[in-house]
């Protein structure tokens, strides 16, 4: 099994949301690792952007939101892709270019969508993807369907005319969107210190009219907590919420970064704040869960993401043959 | 019958209604098209028809309309968007060419992106260079996106239908001039649709062949009028879609006159209608040419303000006819 | 004469601070009548945006500025091009499409610069002016110019990405820019209450680091302050400032504008409220001016404008001939 | 001296160090390409040899960056612009083509526009459709903009120094496999300049002319070596710019060779070098032809991911050896 249902809920509701959340976590860090190893055997093409010290993010905010919620995500995506639901074979099994891979091998890491779990689809472009969660929340609205649409972005996006005028329609228009900035202080090598002349980027939100929070991103908890909030203001109608999440990238940027921008030091603080250990430190302070246990959650993400990987080996390689008919969806559909 | 010669205006607002009423996805954004009724009075009293909600005024925010648009589209919706101006496609080329062009591709046929994007093209109201573009060839190479100029009313209603219905995103690029110019042919009053990707041979001649988009079909078909009287008789064909590109009836039509002519607006260099010209030269209908072919087309300038400047900076019904005369006369 | 030289200093600050705006205000206003006839008489092509009621934020903010300061303006630039200090008889030759016009005939209304008053241009694009200030504003910082670039805007400009980015570039670099926001209420058709979801767009400024103040439009010795207070902190090195103007225009937003989407009470209340009159009152309650000497003032706008018409009359029609040559600037220029 | 057979980026880089070193209004920016060095290492030490306030990072804010560098150009600097991949400008689109490309003409020459826009241009390197673009025709088809495709490291040197010398906007478009490869030719230390508008005749042959761009000019020359061993002799002709585009070397060598071949890495439908074969097909050149025109380009795909998917999407040498081998068969 390289799928498991999205559950959802308070990560400290009870021991099953606590094993689901730290499970989830750890299928992103564990999916993560394999794709940097996928990466250093070179047998992925292209470039990679890991996510790994940002998996609080992705899952408190996932387990807030239905499936039939809709997410877009970004160049950073495994995260938000695995906390919404996908199946780890296809993800992987795409990042290898096979037939099998979510976008059969056209789209690779930074294109991957999933109709069945709400996922609008990872982003190549910094902020394209934040008018399109606006669209799908004014979908719901037009339709009356109830159903929530969650922008992930980066503290970098938030300086695009795409973030901008995104904002800005979905407050006049009340729309049931919530904007989730992972500010991981970093834009590639640019720092929020010098890319932003405010304090959070939570402030932004005040010239649009949305109320804007900043969380500790690395509290998968405190996560939930906020998105919940905003969530239920989006559902009631009463507009969009920004959600400032602070975290932290351990990786470079992509494969090509040498972090000249940042120092070992910064680097290794913010290791010790990791967010499955804070959670897991979390869970046993509060007695709902033991040390076998967490060892036996993370085997269990090791295990799916071998077998993932494994699956995903034994898939066809795209094929080149039908490109030309890729392009249009046909008509008569 | 001729309260059916409506305008352009008047046919694409009656697609519009026709589709919002046929699908409960359908519904239209954009700047000023609510109880302004448009910038060019395309969605008039639609606003009125259907409410705020369907026929949705915007602030001015061209790219997050058309990325909200998009977003729609990947939710099951079935937006039209209008851009007041062609020229402010600029500011959206990210969700056109990025997003909606190539999602349903990327993401491996997960989803796609039933959009149209409509907006005002072309020169001729003296509002200078960037007001007045013709922006076709931008669009028409980027795969992914069906491109449509539409050169009559008739034409206009029949072809915004279809391309609502297409479950691709579509750029809809309505020429300025022909919004308050009744055409020459009677719109029928409900719904039809005209394929995309089938062009329309609108006169027949032997002696050379034009093909023209948008506003030129109408000065090729006026200089076509002229030079019949001259003994010339010319083939007039408009591709109607210029992505995808119907190029048969040209090669039938080249075998007959061996002469080419296209004629379009936009800037003459790197051009879209070069592509009619590449792909006679990379075919067979290469044999079939007994003279070099003629092109036509804006200046390589930007459109400029003043009248008489304006006019100088795009094909006219004169210069139709006298490029037609020549290559008839020096090509036997 | 149909050019005066740039006077600076606060309207209020001495009796020929006073005749000055007055009357630079006033050649705003004719100018626009003027054109406003040209065109009902056919005598003008395309399009026109008229700035009649909004003289005030013209003439308050370039009383602020130096020759050298420089200003990016919009399609409703008619207004700063006066301000800044601009021939009309090279505007109006412009309108008519003559060689000796502005533009010679190329750009028309929406694309007047010039260079010498430190005129970057009007823009028909709403919000493009706005960046191509900030780089102004780089430009005067990167070689120690100590001239400040002033970006005049409207309401509905705030909502373009463009807006956005170079709030935001401005803010970061300190740059020496100050935003002027004419705030006349709508965009087109498209009210300010439908456009924004906060209640003063000076609150926009927040989100960037910028300060934000809304001011009385139609005041032209508060623009002034306001402006002059901005301009010392640019020049100061502190940064940017956020001005709105709250003023009103008049007229329909061009041409084919049938005021739909506005009431006629409104249009009648905003015009008891003519910052012309207002100034002229204020002027008499402090003993500054004279009725007589008010008329004065208004004749010779008067006479200008007709001399500017007449001699703009005069001028050769824009020739086709050369148009290719002047795409490009000469490389040996 | 092979100490000078340099990589593209490094050629790159020395142009600008001798710009700024020339000229105190030189300046660059960017996203990341201070300390980090560039997305691609263009940039490289720069920052350290010229500072933060010249070579100048950037948040991400495409259409801001490009809009100050307009500003700056108006007001007396010559700014250099670093856009990451090519595929970004279209965030900036409306200060790249309304303002950048239009303001000399519109202000009636009051201002001038001396602005160089860098971008990574191309595909190969597995970044799929967002970082793939080859986008020259979009601007090639708006007037007042030039347009520059180095094809190696000499040419990128010679050919920056002059669009940074250039009064008017210059869009720089380096394809991202040259990058990093030392070229075939050694890169001359100090300032050399090679003027925009002419054409570079790269190897000269009597069977078939080759009209190549960017990527496809080493391919092509790669394909002419292969193709002399058969004894096929082919003519390979590098534009450099797109616009201004030389055209006279090309008609020169189709007098001998009768047959054309064109080869693009962009989309084929609409693609620029549809500009090369109009300009034969309109004039004398249509006379020499003495085979349809072949034309290689990239298919009309968004650029995909999986790497045999991606070299499939645009032409490789074999592509080029085996159409050369058969118009130069057939068509005798
Ligand atoms: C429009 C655009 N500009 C630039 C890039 C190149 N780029 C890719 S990711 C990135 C940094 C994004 O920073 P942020 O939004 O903070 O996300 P993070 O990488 O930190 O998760 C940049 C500059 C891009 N992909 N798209
Ligand atoms: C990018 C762009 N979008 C739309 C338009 C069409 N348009 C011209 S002026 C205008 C309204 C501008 O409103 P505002 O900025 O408030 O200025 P005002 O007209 O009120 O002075 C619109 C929508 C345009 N010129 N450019
Ligand atoms: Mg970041
Ligand atoms: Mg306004």
């Amino acid at each position: 099994m390289t799928t498991i249902p999205l559950l959802t809920g308070n990560p400290l509701e009870s021991n099953v949301h606590a094993r689901y959340a730290l499970l989830t976590m750890s299928r992103i860090r564990k999916l993560e690792e394999a794709v940097e190893d996928l990466f250093g055997r070179g047998m992925m093409h292209g470039t990679m952007h890991l996510s790994i010290g940002q998996e609080a993010s992705a899952t408190g905010v996932c387990m807030a939101l239905n499936i039939d919620d809709q997410i877009t995500s970004t160049h950073r995506g495994h995260g938000h892709c695995v906390a919404k639901g996908a199946d780890l074979t296809r993800m992987i099994a795409e990042l290898l270019g096979k037939e099998n891979g979510y976008c059969g091998g056209r789209g690779g890491s930074m294109h991957i969508a999933d109709v069945a779990t709400g996922n609008l689809g990872a982003n190549g472009i910094v902020g394209g993807g934040i008018p399109i969660a606006v669209g799908a929340g004014l979908a719901s609205k037009l339709m009356n369907r109830g159903t929530v649409a969650v922008s992930f972005f980066g503290d970098g996006a938030m300086n695009e005319g795409a973030f901008h005028e995104a904002a800005n329609l979905a407050a006049i228009w009340k729309l049931p969107v919530v904007f989730v900035c992972e500010n991981n202080g970093y834009g590639m090598s640019s720092s929020t210190e010098l890319a932003f002349a405010i304090d959070t980027l939570a402030e932004r939100g005040l010239g649009y009219g949305i109320p804007g929070y900043t969380i500790d991103g690395n509290d998968v908890s405190a996560v939930y907590e906020a998105t919940q909030a905003a969530v239920q203001r989006a559902r009631n109608g009463e507009g969009p919420t920004l959600l400032e999440l602070v975290t932290y990238r351990w990786k470079g940027h992509s494969r090509s970064d040498k972090n000249l921008y940042r120092t070992k030091e910064e680097i290794d603080e913010w290791k010790t704040k990791d967010p499955i250990l804070f959670f897991e430190h979390l869970l046993k302070d509060k007695g709902m869960i033991t040390d076998e246990e967490i060892a036996q959650v993370h085997a269990e993400a090791t295990s799916q993401v071998i077998a993932a990987v494994n699956e995903a080996m034994k898939g066809v390689p795209a094929d080149p043959a039908n490109l030309l008919d890729a392009v249009f969806k046909k008509v008569s559909a | 019958m001729s309260d059916r010669m409506l305008t352009m205006s008047e046919a694409l607002r009656e697609a519009m209604a026709i589709a919002m009423e046929e699908r409960p996805e359908v519904f239209i954004l954009g700047e000023d098209i609510g109880i302004y009724g448009g910038a060019f009075g395309v969605t008039g009293d639609l606003y009125h028809r259907f409410g705020s909600e369907r026929v949705r005024d915007t602030p001015i925010s061209e790219l997050g309309i058309v990325g909200a648009a998009v977003g729609a589209a990947l939710s099951g919706m079935r937006p039209i968007v209008e851009i007041q101006f062609s020229d402010f496609t600029a500011q959206a080329m990210d969700q056109i060419v990025n997003q909606a062009a190539k999602i349903h591709f990327m993401v491996g046929g997960e989803l796609h992106v039933p959009l149209v994007l409509r907006a005002a093209s072309g020169s001729g109201t003296g509002a200078a260079g960037q007001h007045s573009q013709s922006l076709e060839g931008w669009f028409a190479n980027v795969p992914g996106l069906k491109v449509v100029m539409p050169s009559s009313p008739y034409e206009a209603k029949g072809l915004l239908l279809s391309a609502i219905d297409d479950p691709n995103p579509v750029i809809f690029l309505e020429h300025k001039l022909l919004y308050k110019i009744p055409g020459r042919e009677e719109v029928p009053e409900g719904a039809y649709r005209i394929p995309l990707g089938v062009s329309r041979v609108l006169r027949e001649g032997k002696d050379l062949t034009i093909v023209a988009t948008g506003i030129m079909v109408s000065r090729a078909m006026a200089a076509a009028d002229e030079l019949a009287v001259e003994g010339v008789e010319v083939t007039v064909i408009d591709p109607r879609t210029i992505s995808p590109l119907d190029m048969d009836p040209v090669y039938a039509s080249l075998e007959n006159t061996g002469r080419l002519m296209v004629v379009q607006e936009a800037p003459e260099h790197g051009g879209f209608l070069n592509e009619v010209i590449a792909l006679v030269a990379t075919g067979p209908a290469l044999g079939h040419l007994i003279a070099p072919v003629v092109r036509l087309a804006g200046m390589n300038v930007p459109i400029p303000y003043a009248p008489q400047l304006e006019k100088a900076a795009v094909p006219q019904v004169n210069n139709i006819v006298a490029a037609a005369r020549s290559v008839v006369a020096d090509w036997r």
